[in-house]
This record gives C-alpha cells, sequence and structure tokens, in this order.
C-alpha cells in the first residue's frame, strides 16, 4: 500500500466519521438513514483497499437497496421525526 | 444532560482502552498460521481458486450450515411477529402510483438483475462473489419489482417451496460426501484444471444452492414487509 | 508505517465509539438500532484490519505468478470468510429488531423508551 | 504523478458531494447527493482497480454501478407517499 492511498484512505475515514456524526445527531429519521447509507458506502471502500474483495461486493449489494428499504418501511410505519 | 456526561465519560474511557489494546496488535504483519496453510494447500486440495470461498464452502462448511439455519430463523421469526400486525390494519391508505418510466424501466431491468446475480454465485470459485451477494442482488431485483409495481407480488408459497428445496440440496450434497469420501461436506467430485468454470468439485453446486436460499429468504422477508404497508 | 495503524484502527474504534454514544444517550428506538448498526461495522473494520498484509493482495489467484507463490503474494483469508458472512446475518437480524419495533408502536404509540413503562427499571 | 491527478480530482467531486449531503436543507437535496456520490465512487473503484492491477475487482464497480440506484428509488417513493 503506497503513500498515495493511505492518503485517500483517511480522508475516505474522515468522511465515514461525518456521516456516523450526521446519523447520530439528526432529528429527522430519514436524514438518519440517508446518512447510514454514506457510512456504509465508505466502509465498503476501505474494504476493497485493505484487498478483501469478497467482502467489498457483499457490503456493496446490501447497502444498495435493502437496510435503507427495510428502515424506510419501519419509518412509514411508525413516525418520521424524533421527540 | 448530567446522564450525557457520564455517558460521554464512559465512552471516552472504552475508547481509549480500546486505542491502548490495538496499539499492541501490529497492523500489516502476518499473524495467523492456518490462513498460510490454506493459501499454500488451497488449490492443490479443492481446485478453487478463490480460497475465501474455498474456506467458506469446504474448510469451514458446517460453520456456513449453520449460519444459513441463523438467516432462516431471522426470516421466520420476522414473519411470525408481523402475521398479527398485517390483520387489524384494515383501512386502505391512498398511495400515489408508480410512474410509467418507473414501469417500463423496472420491467426490462428486472431480468438482468436476476441475471446478474446467477453470474456472480455461479462464478464464485473463480472471481469475488459468491452465494451470499449473489442472493442478495436477486433479493434486490424483487425490491425493484415491489417498489414499482402495485399488485405484483412473490407468493409466499413459491419462496418457501425454493428455500426449503435449496437448503434440502445442501444437506443431501453433504451426505452424499459422507457415504462417497467418508466425511460431512467433503468433496467427491474431480476437481479440474484450476480456473475452469468447471473446476472445483462441489463449490459451484453448494454456492449455487447458499445463492437460491439466501435470494428466496429475503425475498420473503420483503413480501412480509410489503403487506404491512397496505 | 505508524500511519496505517493509526488510520484504518483509528477508524473502528472511532466508529465503535459513535455507536456507543447513539445506544447510550439517544432515546428513540430506531436510532438505537442505527447506532447499533455502526458498532457491527466497526467490529467488520476491525477483522479485516487485523487479516491485512503491507503489500500483498487479495487472496484470489487468478494468475500463475500467484499460483506460484500463494502465501508470499496474499493476504490472510480466515477473518475475510469470517465477515462474508456475518454481514448478510446482520441485515436479517436488524430487519427481525425492525419488527419488533413495529409491534412495540402498534402496542405503546411511541418509540420513546422512557415513555415505555414496561422497558422501565 | 498522473495517478495523483486522476485520484485528486474524483476526490474532489466526492468532497463537494459530501459538503451537500451534510448542508442540504431538505432530504431531497440530499439524497440526490449521496446518488452522485455512488457514482463518483463508482469511477474510483475503477481507478483502484488499474492501481492494484487485479482485473477480476472490476465486478465489485459493476455491482455498485447495478444496484446503487435502489436506494435512491425507495427513498423518491418514499417521498411521493407511495411506498
Amino acid at each position: 500500500m503506497s503513500s498515495l492511498i493511505l492518503v485517500v484512505s483517511a480522508i475516505l475515514v474522515i468522511f465515514m466519521i461525518v456521516g456516523a456524526v450526521v446519523t447520530i445527531h439528526a432529528r429527522d429519521l430519514l436524514v438518519a438513514i440517508i446518512a447510514s447509507a454514506i457510512v456504509d458506502l465508505v466502509l465498503a471502500v476501505l474494504f476493497y483497499i485493505l484487498q478483501a474483495p469478497d467482502v467489498a461486493i457483499t457490503q456493496a449489494s446490501i447497502m444498495g437497496g435493502l437496510t435503507t428499504a427495510i428502515f424506510l418501511v419501519v419509518i412509514k410505519k411508525t413516525e418520521r421525526y424524533e421527540q | 444532560m448530567i446522564k450525557k456526561a457520564f455517558a460521554l465519560l464512559l465512552v471516552v474511557i472504552i475508547a481509549i482502552f480500546l486505542s491502548v489494546t490495538f496499539a499492541k496488535i501490529p497492523f500489516g504483519y502476518p499473524k495467523t498460521v492456518v490462513g498460510k496453510y490454506y493459501l499454500d494447500h488451497g488449490v492443490k486440495d479443492l481446485g478453487g481458486v478463490n480460497i475465501v470461498t474455498s474456506i467458506v464452502v469446504l474448510y469451514r462448511g458446517f460453520d456456513t450450515l449453520g449460519e444459513v439455519t441463523v438467516l432462516f430463523l431471522a426470516a421466520t421469526g420476522l414473519g411470525m411477529v408481523l402475521a398479527g400486525l398485517r390483520e387489524k390494519d384494515e383501512k386502505k391508505r391512498k398511495k400515489t402510483p408508480p410512474s410509467l418510466i418507473m414501469r417500463t424501466e423496472t420491467k426490462l431491468l428486472f431480468p438482468m438483475t436476476i441475471l446478474f446475480g446467477a453470474y456472480i454465485f455461479i462464478h464464485g470459485h473463480l472471481t469475488p462473489g459468491g452465494g451470499f451477494p449473489g442472493g442478495v442482488v436477486i433479493a434486490s431485483a424483487f425490491l425493484l419489482m415491489f417498489l414499482s409495481h402495485k399488485k405484483w407480488e412473490a407468493k409466499e408459497k413459491y419462496t418457501k417451496i425454493t428455500e426449503a428445496l435449496a437448503g434440502m440440496t445442501y444437506v443431501v450434497i453433504g451426505l452424499i460426501g459422507l457415504y462417497v469420501a467418508g466425511s460431512f461436506l467433503e468433496n467427491f467430485l474431480p476437481k479440474g484444471v484450476p480456473g475452469n468454470l468447471f473446476s472445483a468439485g462441489i463449490i459451484p453446486l453448494i454456492y449455487t444452492a447458499i445463492g437460491f436460499k439466501v435470494g428466496s429468504e429475503l425475498t420473503g422477508l420483503l413480501q412480509n414487509l410489503r403487506e404491512t404497508t397496505e | 508505517m505508524i500511519y496505517g495503524q493509526v488510520i484504518f484502527y483509528g477508524a473502528s474504534v472511532a466508529l465503535f465509539a459513535i455507536g456507543l454514544y447513539a445506544i447510550l444517550v439517544k432515546r428513540n428506538l430506531i436510532k438505537i438500532l442505527l447506532g447499533l448498526s455502526l458498532i457491527e461495522g466497526a467490529v467488520n473494520l476491525f477483522l479485516i484490519n487485523i487479516g491485512y498484509i503491507w503489500g500483498k493482495t487479495a487472496p484470489i489467484l487468478s494468475n500463475k505468478e500467484l499460483l506460484a507463490h500463494p502465501s508470499a503474494k496474499a493476504v490472510d483469508p480466515v477473518p475475510q470468510a469470517l465477515v462474508l458472512t456475518a454481514i448478510v446475518i446482520g441485515v436479517a437480524v436488524t430487519a427481525l429488531a425492525l419488527s419488533i419495533i413495529m409491534r412495540i408502536y402498534e402496542t405503546h404509540g411511541t418509540l420513546n423508551v422512557d415513555k415505555i413503562k414496561e422497558l422501565r427499571w | 504523478m498522473s495517478w495523483i491527478i486522476a485520484i485528486a480530482i474524483i476526490v474532489l467531486g466526492v468532497v463537494l458531494t459530501l459538503i451537500r449531503a451534510m448542508l442540504g436543507p431538505t432530504a431531497a437535496d440530499r439524497m440526490v447527493a449521496v446518488d452522485s456520490m455512488t457514482t463518483i465512487t463508482t469511477a474510483l473503484l475503477v481507478l483502484l482497480a488499474l492501481y492494484f492491477k487485479r482485473y477480476i475487482y472490476l465486478d465489485i464497480a459493476l455491482v455498485y454501478a447495478v444496484l446503487a440506484f435502489v436506494a435512491t428509488l425507495a427513498v423518491a417513493r418514499y417521498m411521493e407517499g407511495g411506498l
């Protein structure tokens, strides 16, 4: 792993932490779900950089739709804003 | 407020402990001996090029059988928990119908996505992928249809039958291995040339079974969730 | 090469801490579940970090030179095989937890943990 | 040098979409930002496959390209009240 890849992964880690903070902080649960999609996306790229393509493909396919759709059904059924 | 401060203090203490522990673990140096053994002997023993697949399906095949069972239990439990919720929810909400562009596009994309999922789990021993991501891709294709067609549904009868057949195939292949080669989930087919599609013995067969099982389980789960919003 | 250790282990520690904070402080059940899934991601990332080896490539031996010396050229495959199944199981378990949350909302009419009497102790 | 320029341009694109995803006043803005972020990340994955000289890694970029829009579709259906 060269220093170029290290710099890129450091930037991606910062993105992931920002996404996680927004996930926790947002009052609107829809925004929280979208931010957790960002976390999953960056996690898949980090698995890819760490030479684990099998894990990255699984994380990417999970991220593309399934978790988001399941959480959306639940906030449709219950309530969207956190009191 | 004081509660929040204490929680923050606890989180900081745990993070410091974890950091001190992780500083002792060197990053980027070999740690396990068993991984080296699998890498050196994997292709010779089993004929599969993707070592991760060989570990998941054959070296640790019994473990994977248990994990597929956990997946089945979670999907069945979801159906059981949601069963009463469906009946009470009689009043019909007015739903916006999906637009024409979306309906046409998903109708075209649905078979392609299923084909892509089949590609992922059939080539599990050659390229990254395998039964678990392939099944998830197939379930995503069904999710696409659930989102864009109001009347379209995956009948519970068919998902249950597919899932039961796939699980039985997995166990039967293991029992044939017990009869022919002497232990459960042992390889009994010829290994072939490493790198070809028809190689690696029973790995493609088992991964196909896992792909069908994961795909039908997740589709049934999505179908259960969808019926609650109607 | 200390930078790799700081970046990747630091990422998993930070993700774990943020998820734990959500579980301890937040009162909304869906928020608590989101925190739990963050912790799950942190653990998966940590396991993959353990398996990485400097300058080596993925354990998919698709060309001749990789087939000749596999253990000198490829990273540790065992943690990857562990994490692969854990991710799919995690989604199914999250769906089960969400269905239980839907039943709780049906009987109590709220998602706030403080207002649900049976959960107070 | 050309690697640095190519990767820097892509990372700059990800930064810009991330800023919109964090600031965006409505949830729709954030979802559009995440969608374009996924598209740019696909380009990053293709570039990294070339950098690592492992062409089988391209499968992961394919999974991203095929599946990433499902989450966008789910959020859009939720917003128009059709889920």
